[in-house]
């Protein structure tokens, strides 16, 4: 797996083979950014394998391993998590396999790239929307993901500290219901039950989104205002259905095609930019049209 | 002096009575009593018509799931594939009624008709291959979810509407997954104390030799059992998308310990040749409570995980002790 | 009198005062004394369910009394564990098989106290050490062989062997001869008399009365878990009896010779490579057909082939004149075959479930309408073979585990014959059941040949082959070496079919 | 005459040429050898040196596991909880190291006595509190995990350097975590073959009731088979955790299911009294083997899940196909 570099400028596009590891497929959200990585592909004509570490930060360690076996010039990981990416990376590096992050950061290595939308900031927008939504008063349940996982522990400290600048609402329960809608059905379910008073929610994904609209039945979006994360298909839908009064829509096709142009770049030898931002944007019933064609 | 003597008085053998014997007989029954109680003392919200009514809806997913893993397990099987299975019926179900535009009846028996079939290939594979069913049904786990993500390309379908109510509720209260909940558990129930097929299952799990030997189609008694776990399966997996109105690939991941435990909490035996249809009820609503009363108090999210450890060990060991004070 | 003197003998080892012991349901012993001496074999005598097993295994630290005590060389004992009763010089054979089938027969002799080198088990020295006790019970095994291998009369021997090897000086044995053909038991005798000259006390359980005088100097009877007698090993057979049932037996083998029909079962040529060849025979309507031989004879194979429960590689076997199919049990079931299995643990019973389901089993398919079961009738007729065959039970309710080994045998013939299958095949159908329900067993074989059914019987026990047969046939090596009509057969002309053909087939 | 009595002859135990006996009794081997010769013919970077210490080191931290489990299976038991444990020990340690501040090997020690305290707990409840072994350590799963996160507060620790150092390499190429299973590997096949635990193990699997009647301290020697399944599980953890540099609280989740399945893989029975170190070695390979060709392959993630569930079962098929064969 060497000399890809030193050939790298030369390389046709047809010769460039490209590994990505996704933290999970168990999310549209992720199998959105693997439509957009695979597009992309398609389009430059490189050949891409993308594989599936089941949340599992040990199994993607494996599989950075496993593309640099197959002699990879470019590969993009969407890390399981942050820190646990780091050795997995210097080994590519060590293989002189530039690396790409995306979605999320990696920590403790250096990456050719990261295209990431800034998920502390995303928390922080979504405390300033439900407010908003709420008429800055009320009570506030919080639907967190997975434990342990970064994009949950950003988005709960962007939220904590938006959520702050507005003294009448309170957060009056917080559980995880781990990105996953099922369970967040149930955790709803019983959050009302135990807080009758709950006129806010903050679901850190649009799944758990989903699943408390389902608990909420008539109220969803009316006495009870729901602000998720994400912007996937199913959550727009929901903000034309006025179930859902608002997400932080990330662009993961985006964030999937910027990979890949990074890569295939950094494949080549080129020279690319060390952070690509995506912007993360509220949405909510006044600018859906515009998010729901993409 | 009376508690002395009542210590000192052995009971007379045999002369246990009739309602001793039941309690003895359905140990879990009173863990979960006592944890009902517990609850509705901590949180004056555990007790109230909507909340059980909600404990129900919670538990009938799972109480499915582990009605159909009753059968196996009484024959001293496995299966780890129920949850794999509900997620691949009900993905198969929404995306024949809506990409290959099937009627939703025809749908639903075609996911029906999905579930049965997994749960005939385990069988086939154990019965006729002679895989240990752990490993068959492992082997279905990833198969049958693969296959739903594969269908699904990874996300979620929606249900077609008029299945989707029986997420809904009957009237104003009746929530339709509970309904559905008890009508597999009577069912359940009346093929394991009645039919050939059920009494055969015991005599399996007791003593597979000794069954082959006495005439019974050991073969295909399995067939037929492992049939119903996906039958069963088919059934959760539906009632399970028809609450979220969609179906979702990585729909009851993991639910097969939940399943399982439900099944050796009611008093089944992984060694085979015992269980009840409503010791497993019981052991699907203990673990429901316990979630839910756990939200109802506020616990943290942390906390839960080993809380719920402690109860259901607690629960178990309570049923074993008092079990053994009494032999 | 056999000139055994010293102090060391006849010194008072063991003695029991008072000794009770209550399950859920029933109270199985209630007040039992009992004394051992040192070189003596004391045998304890009483009916199925009298309590035999459960006493000694309040010896040997499997149970704990409820009442009474126990005293180990004059003083009161606890045996809490089986170690204690190692430690105290106790080895039991136990009336159930204690072996772990999965280990070689090495290591189940070694069981719990392998040889250690280095702290590490020596296998070597263990599997040694092995070879030498097997040789000793005079059975012809490798050490090296997997138990599960074994058919249950050499599990048998393995089980004494193991016993020997703990060289104790109290010796249990259960119902070590159950199984055990005439042989086999000559052997065992030999050694039991050497340990017993040794100044070794030895318990010894048995239903076959006849063994008593010759190898018994005491005999303690126990009826409805209490000792009721303690006599010379002299006393007359039937005094015996009357002391452990309550009435004499007037005859034990009642058979009633039908006139035999046509054909029921015929087995032609059939042969499985490495375990029989060559075996053809007929059983008639109305007969009872004995099938006798040593120990590995091949019998117990020859038996599950002919019922499907194993395969064969060449022959033909015809029910009704009507062939059967290979290696299945539910065809050979439809056809009107039975069998009762020699291993009541491991074919016969379904131990978890109570007596009702397990007489229940061979049925179920007949009692069920529309796949349901007729429950209340199948549990009727339980009743009434229950009722029968004497089971000592506290109701149908009653976990099988938990019955007394003699009656878990009751269970295993009775689900069959509520069957009432055409061809009967028993495989050493009484063992371990005592000589009132024998009786009762052989009126109810009486009946189903009186009704045009026919049985084939295996047993071990050759004066009940003799006394219970119209024909008996001899299996030697695999292979049927003789046929005696029933005027003839004796045990002597029996033995010798039994045992010239292995001498043959040695000199070849 | 001659003929017939020679076939008669009943073959004596132990005559089958040593080979066939090996290949016999390791079955799972022939299934490994046939995927990785189809492996290194689809793929030439199956089988270069690089890939194969991949394979090794991926295969770590599951056989480790599967080692422990192993102990556990043959008495006839099961452990859940392996998988939680592991992060558990592995929280321990960094937390031990860095937030509480005590020096690394002190830590570790920490670590690994959590891993036997956790271990001793399932036993106790298992000996002593007579619950069934996949109850109590269900429970345990839940509460180490929860612990895990408790401790962690979710996120997770850096790995002290020291510790870390596990995860890389001796030399340019030796794999750290390869040596350390192959040490834990041999450590398990010396305890079950020549100690007296491991034999009592087998007994226990086989008949406990015969065991516990010869004299074999039944519960203390479940004590000790669950408390090395808790060693090995820290153990496991520790490696893990090197490898990422960091402690995850949510590490090794469901990591019980594919060590139960490699320890059957290799030939064990669920039931008790059989297993091999070597078989549950061979297992794990099976099972990171398949996991490392398909990724070379580039077979997408999705039909993974199929291929890997298809082929674990034909694997175990071929073994159990192969033993009807000869006997
Ligand atoms: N664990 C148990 N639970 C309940 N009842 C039991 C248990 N063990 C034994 N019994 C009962 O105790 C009585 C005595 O049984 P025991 O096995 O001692 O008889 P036995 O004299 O050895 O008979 P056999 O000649 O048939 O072997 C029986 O009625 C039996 O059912
Ligand atoms: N000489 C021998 N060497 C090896 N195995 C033997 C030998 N004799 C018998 N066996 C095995 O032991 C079992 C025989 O069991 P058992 O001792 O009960 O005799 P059997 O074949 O059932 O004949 P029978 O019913 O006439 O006693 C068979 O499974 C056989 O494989
Ligand atoms: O950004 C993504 C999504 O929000 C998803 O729902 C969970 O994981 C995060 O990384
Ligand atoms: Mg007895
Ligand atoms: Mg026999």
């Amino acid at each position: 797996g060497s000399g890809s570099s030193s050939e790298g400028s030369g390389a046709a596009a047809g010769d460039i083979k490209l590994g990505m590891s996704v933290s999970t497929l168990n999310n549209p959200y992720f199998v959105q950014l693997r439509k957009g990585a695979e597009d992309e592909a398609k389009k430059q004509g490189v050949a891409l394998t993308v594989t599936d570490a089941q949340n599992d930060a040990s199994q993607q360690v494996n599989q950075i391993q496993n593309f640099a076996s197959q002699s990879m010039k470019a590969i993009i990981i969407n890390p399981v998590d942050s820190d646990a990416a780091g050795p997995a990376v210097k080994a590519a590096e060590r293989s002189k396999i530039p690396v790409i992050a995306v979605d999320r950061v990696v920590n403790g290595a250096t990456v050719a790239q990261t295209v990431a939308s800034d998920n502390v900031a995303g928390g922080k927008l979504a405390a300033q929307e439900l407010a908003k939504q709420m008429g800055e008063k009320g009570k506030v349940a919080v639907l967190q993901g997975v434990p342990g996982t970064s994009a949950s522990r950003d988005r709960g400290q962007g939220f904590t500290e938006g959520i702050k600048a507005y003294p009448d609402i309170q957060v009056v329960a917080q559980q995880p219901a781990d990105f996953d809608r099922t369970k967040g059905l149930d955790v709803m379910t019983n959050l009302v039950q135990s807080n009758p008073g709950i006129t806010g929610v903050f679901a850190e994904n649009d799944e758990m989104a989903l699943g408390a609209i389902k608990a909420l039945g008539a109220k969803a979006g009316k006495e009870v205002k729901i602000v998720g994360f994400d912007g996937t298909p199913d959550g727009l839908k929901a903000i034309e259905a006025g179930t859902l009064n608002a997400s932080i829509a990330q662009q993961p096709q985006l964030l999937g095609q910027q990979a890949v142009q990074g890569a295939v770049k950094a494949a080549k030898g080129e020279k690319i930019e060390a952070t690509v931002a995506v912007p993360v944007k509220a949405v909510n019933k006044d600018n859906v049209a515009e998010f729901a064609g993409s | 002096m009376l508690v002395s003597t009542n210590v000192l008085q052995r009971k007379p053998p045999g002369r246990k009575s009739p309602a001793a014997t039941w309690l003895g007989e359905n140990g879990a029954l009173v863990a979960l009593v006592v944890l009902a109680v517990a609850l509705s003392l901590l949180s004056g919200d555990f007790l109230t018509v909507t909340n059980l009514l909600n404990v129900g809806v919670q538990a009938a997913v799972t109480a499915i799931l582990a009605f159909g893993a009753t059968f196996v397990i009484i024959t001293g099987g496995i299966d780890l594939s129920v949850g794999s299975v509900a997620a691949l019926s009900a993905i198969v179900l929404a995306w024949t009624a809506t990409d290959a535009g099937l009627p939703w009846p025809l749908a639903t028996v075609i996911a029906l008709g999905v579930g049965l079939a997994c749960g005939l290939v385990n069988a086939a594979l154990i019965a006729y291959g002679k895989l240990p069913p752990f490993i068959a049904t492992l082997a279905m786990l990833g198969v049958a979810r693969g296959l739903a993500l594969v269908i699904s390309q990874g996300s979620p379908i929606a249900m077609p509407e008029a299945v989707s109510h029986l997420g809904d509720t009957i009237g104003d209260y009746l929530p339709v997954p509970v309904v559905v909940m008890l009508i597999m558990g009577l069912i359940t129930a009346v093929i394991l104390s009645r039919t050939y097929t059920g009494r055969a299952m015991y005599a399996i799990g007791g003593n597979e030799e000794a069954a082959r030997l006495s005439g019974i189609n050991v073969n295909r008694q399995k067939l037929i059992t492992y049939a119903l776990a996906g039958l069963f399966a088919a059934v959760a997996g539906i009632v399970l998308a028809s609450r979220l109105a969609s179906a979702q690939p990585q729909a009851a991941a993991g639910y097969e310990l939940d399943a399982i435990a439900a099944v050796v909490i009611g008093g089944a035996s992984l060694s085979g040749g015992k269980g009840r249809a409503f010791g497993t009820f019981v052991g699907a609503l203990i673990l429901a409570v316990l979630r839910n009363g756990l939200n109802l108090l506020s616990v943290s999210a942390f906390w839960q995980q080993v809380v719920i450890g402690v109860v259901i060990a607690l629960a178990v060991l309570l049923d074993t002790l008092r079990r053994r004070g009494t032999n | 009198m056999r000139g055994r003197k010293g102090r060391l003998l006849n010194d008072e080892i063991l003695r029991v005062e008072g000794l009770r012991k209550e399950f859920p349901g029933v109270v199985a012993l209630d007040g039992v004394d009992f004394t051992l001496r040192a070189g003596e074999v004391h045998v304890l005598l009483g009916e199925n369910g009298a309590g035999k097993s459960t006493l000694i295994k309040m010896l040997s630290g499997a149970y704990h009394p409820d009442g009474g005590r126990i005293l180990v060389d004059g003083a009161p004992t606890e045996i809490r564990t089986a170690s204690d009763a190692q430690r105290l010089g106790i080895a039991t054979i136990y009336q159930e098989f204690n072996l772990v089938p999965q280990l070689t027969v090495g290591e189940n002799l070694a069981l719990g106290r392998p040889p250690r080198r280095f702290g590490f088990v020596d296998t070597g020295r263990m599997h040694e050490q092995a070879g030498e006790l097997l040789r000793r019970v005079g059975v012809d095994v490798d050490p090296r062989t997997p138990v599960a291998r074994l058919g249950i009369a050499r599990m048998q021997m393995v089980e004494i062997a193991k016993a020997l090897g703990l060289n104790a000086r109290v010796l249990i044995m259960d119902e070590p001869t159950a199984v055990l053909t005439t042989t086999e038991v000559e052997r065992l005798f030999g050694i039991v008399r050497q340990l017993r000259d040794q100044g070794v006390a030895i318990v010894f359980i048995t239903h076959h009365l006849e063994e008593i005088p010759q190898i018994g100097d005491r005999v303690t009877v126990l009826r409805d878990g209490s000792s009721v007698a303690e006599v010379p090993a002299t006393t007359p057979e039937n005094e015996l009896v009357r002391l452990m049932v309550g009435r004499p037996i007037d005859q034990q083998y009642p058979r009633e010779p039908a006139a035999p029909g046509g054909p029921l079962l015929q087995v032609r040529g059939l042969r499985r490579e490495g375990e029989f060849t060559d075996v053809s025979f007929e059983v008639r309507a109305g007969e009872v057909v004995g099938l006798a031989g040593l120990v590995g004879a091949g019998r117990t194979e020859v038996a599950r082939s002919i019922f499907g429960a194993d395969a064969y590689d060449s022959g033909e076997v015809l029910v009704n004149g009507r062939p059967l199919a290979r290696g299945d049990v539910h065809a050979a079931m439809e056809a009107g075959l039975g069998l009762v299995p020699e291993d009541r643990k491991g074919q016969g019973l379904v131990l978890g479930a109570d007596v009702g389901e397990n007489l229940g089993l061979v049925t179920l398919r007949r009692a069920s309408r529309g796949g349901f079961v007729d429950r209340q009738g199948q549990r009727r007729a339980a009743a009434e073979v229950a009722r029968q065959l004497g089971v000592r039970m506290s109701g149908l309710g009653q976990e099988v585990r938990t019955l007394s080994g003699g009656n878990q045998q009751k269970i295993v013939i009775g689900k069959w014959l509520l069957a009432k299958a055409s061809v009967l095949i028993l495989d050493e159908p009484t063992r371990g059941v005592d000589v009132g329900a024998k009786v009762e067993i052989y009126q109810l074989i009486n009946s189903l040949t009186a009704s045009g059914h026919a049985v084939l019987m295996i047993s071990s026990d050759l004066p009940e082959i003799l006394g219970m047969s119209d024909r008996v046939l001899v299996m030697a090596r695999g292979r049927l070496v003789g046929e005696l009509a029933a005027g003839e057969a004796t045990q002597d002309s029996v033995m010798a079919l039994a045992v010239t053909e292995v001498e043959d087939a040695r000199v070849h």
